[in-house]
């Protein structure tokens, strides 16, 4: 299935705990390589936990795992068709567009993407 | 005076001394031997552009300008006719004269302007007839001319003076206006017109006001006939329809003054 | 560069030690004046010109937090005004705050060898520090914020005086400031406490401390007299800038009781008037008083025409200047220590009060019977630039010009005070005092300020000209510490000042009642909270306490 | 001032440690060092990302002090080939500066004056809206003291402490017991804005959830509250915050004694940018007409506000400053790197503890690995390995001493725990500006 999500790229405490490992070792690569959609997001799209999926803005892409987002315990968090990606190399590449508008910083944190999977695996893996 | 770029430049070239005013009174020797800044090196005009005629008040410049800055910053008077697309803030600080360009221009045309006028046959980038940052007001006065689009901050911290975009603009259009007048054919994009005191935002299609105004009337302002013919008469494409139309007129920003006006075509 | 110099021919102003236009020699070894070097030494010829310590500057706002905030929120004030390196100096921006290197440079064009930055959280010395070292050629020094220190308000709450004076000495140490500095005291517990309330009378009660202000200023005038500060307590008074707060100086410097203390920018600080009402001229009482206590002493802080910056550890000051006009606007709270607010201003001719505080601090210039005890300033920015203090001087030395300028500002305010009845011509010689010898004298540098042997070789030379302005604006020879570093007007060399601080002696045990403090109420460790030794080189000026 | 004291042979333990992983810098770090295997073992009070931060940053003495194309070379030729880049580069660009201490930094843009270069920290992709947003309407602040003293309402909007700043509330602004705060937490109201939950609504009294992308509606509709006005339905729609619910909001804001509003990159780094943090600003100043209110952002690097500090002091302005013409200039847009980068006018880049490889938008990723690029970093990472010359260095704070400013402007010393055998940024950047002034001199 394919449908067009806000991906917003976040930051999180296992990612910084990762940053301090290394980003070249694996404990960075696979926290900035699993993205993060709501239960009932991922119940339409048919994504299981672990599941790859395609994430394309503009002539960019990228296949990322994905996993539910944990929400708060005591409030009821109705943000849906959002999607949050630990920062890394593979957020930036969904970066596509440049333009800071005069202020050195690009929308870094609101990026239409489309959202595509499940994959099967040997698609992930190429 | 014709000046054409034989070598583009390599970083950006900074040249404010491309205008009518600086160059009055040059022979092709001397325009050739100024010094532009180019990257952190000064270098000779002539490095990068062949020079030919004579300097009568009108300059046109030619050929691939994408790295030239400042182009006409300060210019008082004269003509100058631009081919191709050029960097940023083309006509900063301009008083008085014509710039024509056939091309794009990227962010701050206009910056500070107090007279003159700049016709963009293409589009502009972000903060055309903007003030400079930290500033309170903008430009003070003269008209800037967009054929195509442009994008954020149009017309920000305008005090006096017209901006006028064929095309669409971007965010903020008219952001923190203290007065003067913002017209937009084509679409807006979202917050025009955001801590305006006073002034004039106008344009031929909807768009989503920020909450902070409010909707006063719909009506039918002679003055915006006015300023449709002129721009009629400059080139722009008006649409019949547009001069004796009905506009929603939105009064802002409750935050500010609310002194100001966003006018938005009724088909 | 030789170490040994000579400078022939120029006429010398040196009134610390009498010398009052004679031409003669000034010989120059190691740094230091000297009685004489050998003939074949080095010389200058300064044959029409005038020959001047360089300048001292007792109060300015260069550096620091407030300081670096107020820059950092101009950029449209740096842009027209850039200031491009040389092939000896660093570049930077102008404007009203200019960058630290700018600063520096900028004021030894005026012939300033030595500045005192006038205002900082003890918090924020390691930045102060860092800054100073930074600004170009300048010896300098700071003065540290305690009139709204949270300890020692509990300190004096409990009457252990013997623990607040070990307590300010231990600050000092730890801040490696220059002397103490009030700020409308106990004002800043009330803006922060209480909702953004201010104090003005100084017995009125510090909001949730049982104490008032005038116990504060005592204990601080008293401390620093104590430890033999080398320059007393600096106070700016409470209720700055407001109609009436005239007899809110005249009772903070009847708090001295008889001791030394040091009032600065006096001139906002010396207005009749009803609260909220116009303000009126006070500055023939606020002379007098000073003319007979010469316990006290004081800077003007002289307000000029154009732009300037109002830019204060008075909190409560910067929100009502704010609400003239709805102008961008900075608050910055210091933990258990201060307050600060920042605000563009302008100063016009055509406006009453602007003119008034104008006029008032020409008379006080003009009423000062004793110039060693009423210097210059403009309490940079906040009165106008620095770079002003050129015209200021010619407004002091040229009466005609003075009753010019005076004709173009606003006639109601003007006729209100007694300026064009003053007569009086400021003499090179009482120049030479206001902005070098008497500053130099009331910091306690003894090394300053003067051409005696023995002195520190800063000299200042200017070519001599009719129009004062013209004269003071740039020097054409500026040495500091003997090396010559303007040179016909520009720049040959690039010397780096020193930081001057005290270090009073105190009980160590006091260290015992801080920490505690500390890790209840700040937000820094106490053993992060003084400056590392190592942090930037200082020099420390003896204290000399009362036994 | 002694801070270590010999525990057992070869074991150190130094206090009042400072963690230089975020903004938060705190300065409270008890270390145990291993002086043997060169690595700290134990980090008592640090929070997670502290505890991660010493445990990993042991030193690998394997790696090259430097690199040329990915060969080991020794420092000097590195120094050499790295000054002379800079020399014959027109444009060259100076950026990162936020993982480094105050003194390289000063050192730093030194360096750019000399080169008449570009230079930039990572400011302009993090808070460097936010200076903006100050430099256009000021902003009412505080250093992080007088919120655990005074603030009775600590809102935040936008960020998430919670994950990347884990003890901005349970050391300086939630938990602590302060001044006028004697019961802590309890004396305190905590509200959440944010367009998601995230682990800080958890420990919040209200959360406000926010439609992506409406931040500065909301914060207009507060301010129109604030200042005395009503809000019309159109708030609603826009901002998806119900209206009784901004009332509620705009209420407690003005009710409170000492509130502040943290806020972080879901303000700067979304639509509107600069604006969304000059409306919490104004929002700021606004309410002080009714209390005392001041705002903070939350700021990342350990060192990112003493590169602003250091930046506005030299030069009088704090990010994106260009030193062509031979003076600075700023302007943002137009001389911060991800804009240059994106516009290919850069010709060679020095990249100073940071990596922008990873984090810059994909047209910059593109022009930098075209160009010559120098690279000083403790770890490999993106930008190292496209780097031509890279240099290993010592990390600030667990080996090198300094002065790093908290995200409040505190200057706050450091005490390093053990020895590098790396140069630090400062032992690198000395000679190279000697150097660089060497080849300048000559090309005269």
């Amino acid at each position: 299935m394919t449908e067009t999500m806000l991906l917003v790229p976040m930051r999180t405490a296992k990612q910084g705990v990762a940053l301090n490992q290394g980003k070249l070792k694996d404990a960075y690569k696979k926290e900035t390589s699993t993205v993060e959609i709501k239960q009932e997001d991922m119940d339409r799209l048919g994504l299981k936990t672990g599941d790859r999926v395609r994430l394309r803005a503009g002539t960019e892409e990228v296949i990322v795992s994905c996993k539910p987002r944990k929400e708060g315990k005591k409030v009821q968090d109705t943000a849906t068709g959002i999607i949050f990606l630990p920062y890394g190399p593979i957020s930036s590449a969904l970066m596509t567009d440049g333009d800071t508008a005069g202020t050195g910083m690009p929308d870094s944190k609101h990026l239409i993407v489309e959202i595509e999977g499940p994959l099967a695996q040997e698609e992930s893996d190429g | 005076m014709k000046l054409t770029v034989h070598t583009p430049p390599e970083v950006p070239l900074e040249a404010e001394i491309l205008s009518p005013t600086s160059l009055a009174g040059l022979s092709e020797a001397e325009v050739s031997a100024l010094i532009v800044h180019h990257g952190n090196r000064k270098e000779a005009l002539g490095e990068f552009f062949s020079v030919n005629g004579k300097m009568n008040g009108r300059l046109e410049l030619e050929g691939d300008l994408s790295f030239v800055k400042l182009i006409g910053q300060g210019m008082a008077d004269g003509e100058m006719f631009i081919e191709g697309n050029v960097s940023g803030h083309l006509g900063c600080g301009m008083s008085g004269g014509r710039i024509v360009l056939n091309g794009d221009a990227q962010d701050w045309v206009g910056e500070d302007m107090t007279g003159g006028s700049i016709t963009i046959n293409g589009n502009a980038g972000h903060m055309v007839g903007s003030g400079v940052r930290g500033a309170e007001q903008g430009m003070l006065g003269g008209e800037i001319f967009v054929r195509g689009n442009c994008k954020n901050e149009a017309g920000g911290a305008m005090r006096r003076g017209l901006v006028a975009i064929g095309g669409n603009s971007g965010d903020f259009t008219g952001l923190n206006m203290v007065a003067g007048t913002v017209i937009v054919l084509g679409e807006m994009g979202i917050r025009t017109g955001s801590n305006m005191k006073r002034g004039s935002v106008i344009s031929m299609n909807p768009a989503r006001m920020i909450p902070s105004f409010s909707y006063s009337c719909t009506y039918q302002p002679i003055f915006l006939r006015f300023y449709l013919n002129y721009l009629r008469d400059v080139g722009f494409e008006i649409d019949d329809a547009w001069l004796n139309g009905s506009y929603q007129r939105w009064c802002g920003d409750a935050i500010s003054l609310n002194k100001g006006e966003v006018l938005l075509y009724q088909s | 560069m030789s170490s040994a110099l000579r400078i022939v021919n120029g006429k010398i102003y040196d009134p610390a030690n009498n010398i009052d236009g004679e031409v003669r020699d000034i010989c120059i070894q190691d740094g230091k004046i000297v009685e004489s070097v050998p003939g074949d030494t080095p010389k200058i010829d300064a044959h029409g010109m005038v020959v001047m310590p360089g300048g001292v500057d007792i109060h300015s706002h260069i550096a620091g937090p407030k300081t670096n905030l107020a820059r950092k929120f101009q950029p449209e004030d740096h842009r027209y005004d850039p200031h491009p390196g040389t092939e000896f100096t660093r570049s930077g921006a102008g404007g009203i705050v200019p960058s630290t290197f700018a600063t520096g440079y900028r004021f030894a064009t005026l012939g300033y060898t030595t500045v005192m930055e006038a205002a900082v959280p003890p918090l924020s010395a390691r930045h102060v520090l860092e800054e100073l070292e930074d600004t170009a050629i300048l010896d300098k020094g700071y003065y540290v914020l305690m009139g709204n220190n949270s300890f020692l308000h509990r300190m004096l709450e409990k009457g252990r005086m013997e623990e607040f004076r070990n307590a300010v000495a231990w600050w000092l140490n730890a801040s490696k400031a220059y002397t103490i500095k009030l700020v409308c005291p106990g004002g800043d517990e009330q803006w922060k406490g209480d909702k953004n309330a201010t104090i003005n009378q100084i017995d009125e009660k510090i909001h949730s401390f049982d104490i008032t202000p005038r116990q504060v200023i005592k204990a601080l005038i008293d401390t620093a007299n104590d430890l033999g500060l080398p320059h007393p307590a600096h106070i700016h008074c409470n209720n700055l800038g407001h109609s009436g707060n005239y007899t809110t100086t005249l009772d903070t410097m009847r708090a001295a009781e008889g001791r030394k203390a040091h009032i600065t920018h006096i001139q906002f600080n010396s207005y009749g008037g009803e609260p909220g009402k116009n303000p009126t001229s006070k500055a023939k009482e606020i002379s007098d008083f000073i003319n007979e206590n010469p316990n006290i002493s004081a800077d003007v802080g002289q307000v000029m025409f154009g732009k300037s910056v109002s830019m204060t550890a008075d909190a409560p000051l910067a929100w009502m200047l704010r609400h003239v006009k709805e102008r961008k606007w900075i608050n910055c709270d210091t933990e258990c220590e201060s307050g600060c607010g920042i605000i563009p201003f302008e100063y016009q001719q055509n406006v009453y009060t602007h003119t008034l505080q104008w006029a008032i601090g020409l008379e006080l210039f003009l009423m000062a019977k004793d110039p060693w005890r009423m210097v210059l300033s403009t309490d940079h920015p906040n009165g106008g630039s620095f770079l002003n203090y050129p015209r200021l001087i010619r407004l002091l030395m040229d009466r005609d010009f003075r009753k010019q300028e005076a004709a173009a500002v606003n006639q109601k305010a003007l006729l209100s005070t007694s300026l064009l009845d003053l007569d009086r011509e400021y003499s090179l010689q009482e120049i030479a005092i206001v902005t070098r010898a008497a500053p130099a004298r009331l910091l306690g540098l003894k090394h300053k300020g003067h051409l005696g042997v023995g002195a520190d070789a800063d000299i200042t030379i200017y070519d001599e000209h009719e129009n004062r302005e013209e004269m003071f604006k740039t020097a054409r020879y500026v040495l500091k510490d003997g090396h010559l570093f303007i040179k016909n007007h520009e720049f040959c060399a690039d010397p780096v000042g020193r930081i001057y601080q005290v270090a009073p002696d105190y009980d160590k045990k006091i260290e015992d009642e801080i920490r505690p403090f500390f890790d209840e109420y700040y937000s820094v460790q106490f053993d992060n909270y003084p400056v590392f030794d190592t942090h930037v080189e200082t020099e420390i000026v003896p204290t000399y306490p009362v036994q | 001032m002694d801070s270590s004291v010999a525990a057992e042979p070869n074991i150190r333990v130094v206090k009042n440690a400072t963690c230089t992983f975020c903004g938060c810098v705190c300065d409270d770090m008890e270390l145990t060092v291993d002086l043997d295997q060169k690595r700290i073992t134990k980090a008592k009070n640090a929070c997670v990302l502290g505890k991660a931060w010493f445990a990993e940053h042991s030193v690998d003495e394997s790696r090259p002090v430097a690199m040329i194309e990915g060969k080991e070379v020794s420092l000097d030729e590195a120094i050499d080939e790295a000054a002379k880049i800079l020399v014959n580069a027109r444009f060259p660009v100076i950026y990162g500066m936020s993982n480094s201490t105050s003194e390289a930094q000063r050192e730093t843009v030194k360096m750019a004056d000399l080169l008449s270069a570009n230079v930039d920290s990572t400011s302009s992709v993090c808070h460097g809206p936010t200076g903006m947003g100050l430099q256009g309407v000021g902003e009412p602040t505080t250093t992080l003291g007088e919120v655990k003293n005074r603030a009775d309402m600590i809102v935040y909007w936008g960020c998430n402490p919670s994950d990347c700043h884990p003890r901005l509330s349970t050391h300086y602004a939630v938990n602590p017991k302060g001044m006028y705060i004697p019961n802590g937490r309890k004396d305190r109201t905590v509200i959440n804005v944010d367009v998601r939950s995230t682990t800080t609504t958890n420990i919040a009294d209200v959360f406000v959830q926010v439609k992506p992308g409406s931040d500065f509606e909301l914060l207009w509709g507060l301010r129109i509250l604030v200042r005395g006005g009503k809000l019309n339905p159109a708030f609603e729609e826009q901002t998806g915050v119900p209206i009784d619910v901004i009332e509620n909001l705009a209420s407690r804001l003005m009710s409170c004694n000492y509130g502040i509003l943290f806020f972080g990159m879901g303000l700067t780094m979304t639509r509107g940018r600069h604006y969304n943090a000059s409306a919490l600003h104004m929002l700021a100043t606004d309410l002080n007409e009714h209390t005392h209110f001041v705002v903070k952002p939350a700021r990342g690097h350990g060192n990112v506000t003493g590169a602003d500090t250091v930046m506005s002091w030299q030069t009088g302005y704090p990010f994106g400053i260009n030193f062509n013409r031979g003076y600075p200039r700023h302007e943002p847009g137009e001389f911060t790197t991800t804009d240059i980068m994106c516009r290919g006018e850069a010709d060679a880049a020095c990249i100073i503890a940071s990596d922008p490889m990873a984090n810059f938008a994909k047209p910059a990723i593109d022009h930098m690995k075209k160009i010559p690029m120098i690279s000083f970093d403790p770890k490999p990472t993106p930008t190292s390995q496209a780097a031509r010359v890279a240099f290993t260095t010592a990390c600030y704070g667990i080996n090198t001493p300094g002065t790093v400013y908290r995200m409040d402007d505190i200057p706050i010393p450091l005490r390093p725990a053990f020895e590098s055998p790396f140069p630090s940024d400062l032992d690198i950047l000395k000679p190279l500006v000697k150097r660089i002034r060497e080849l300048k001199r000559a090309q005269y």
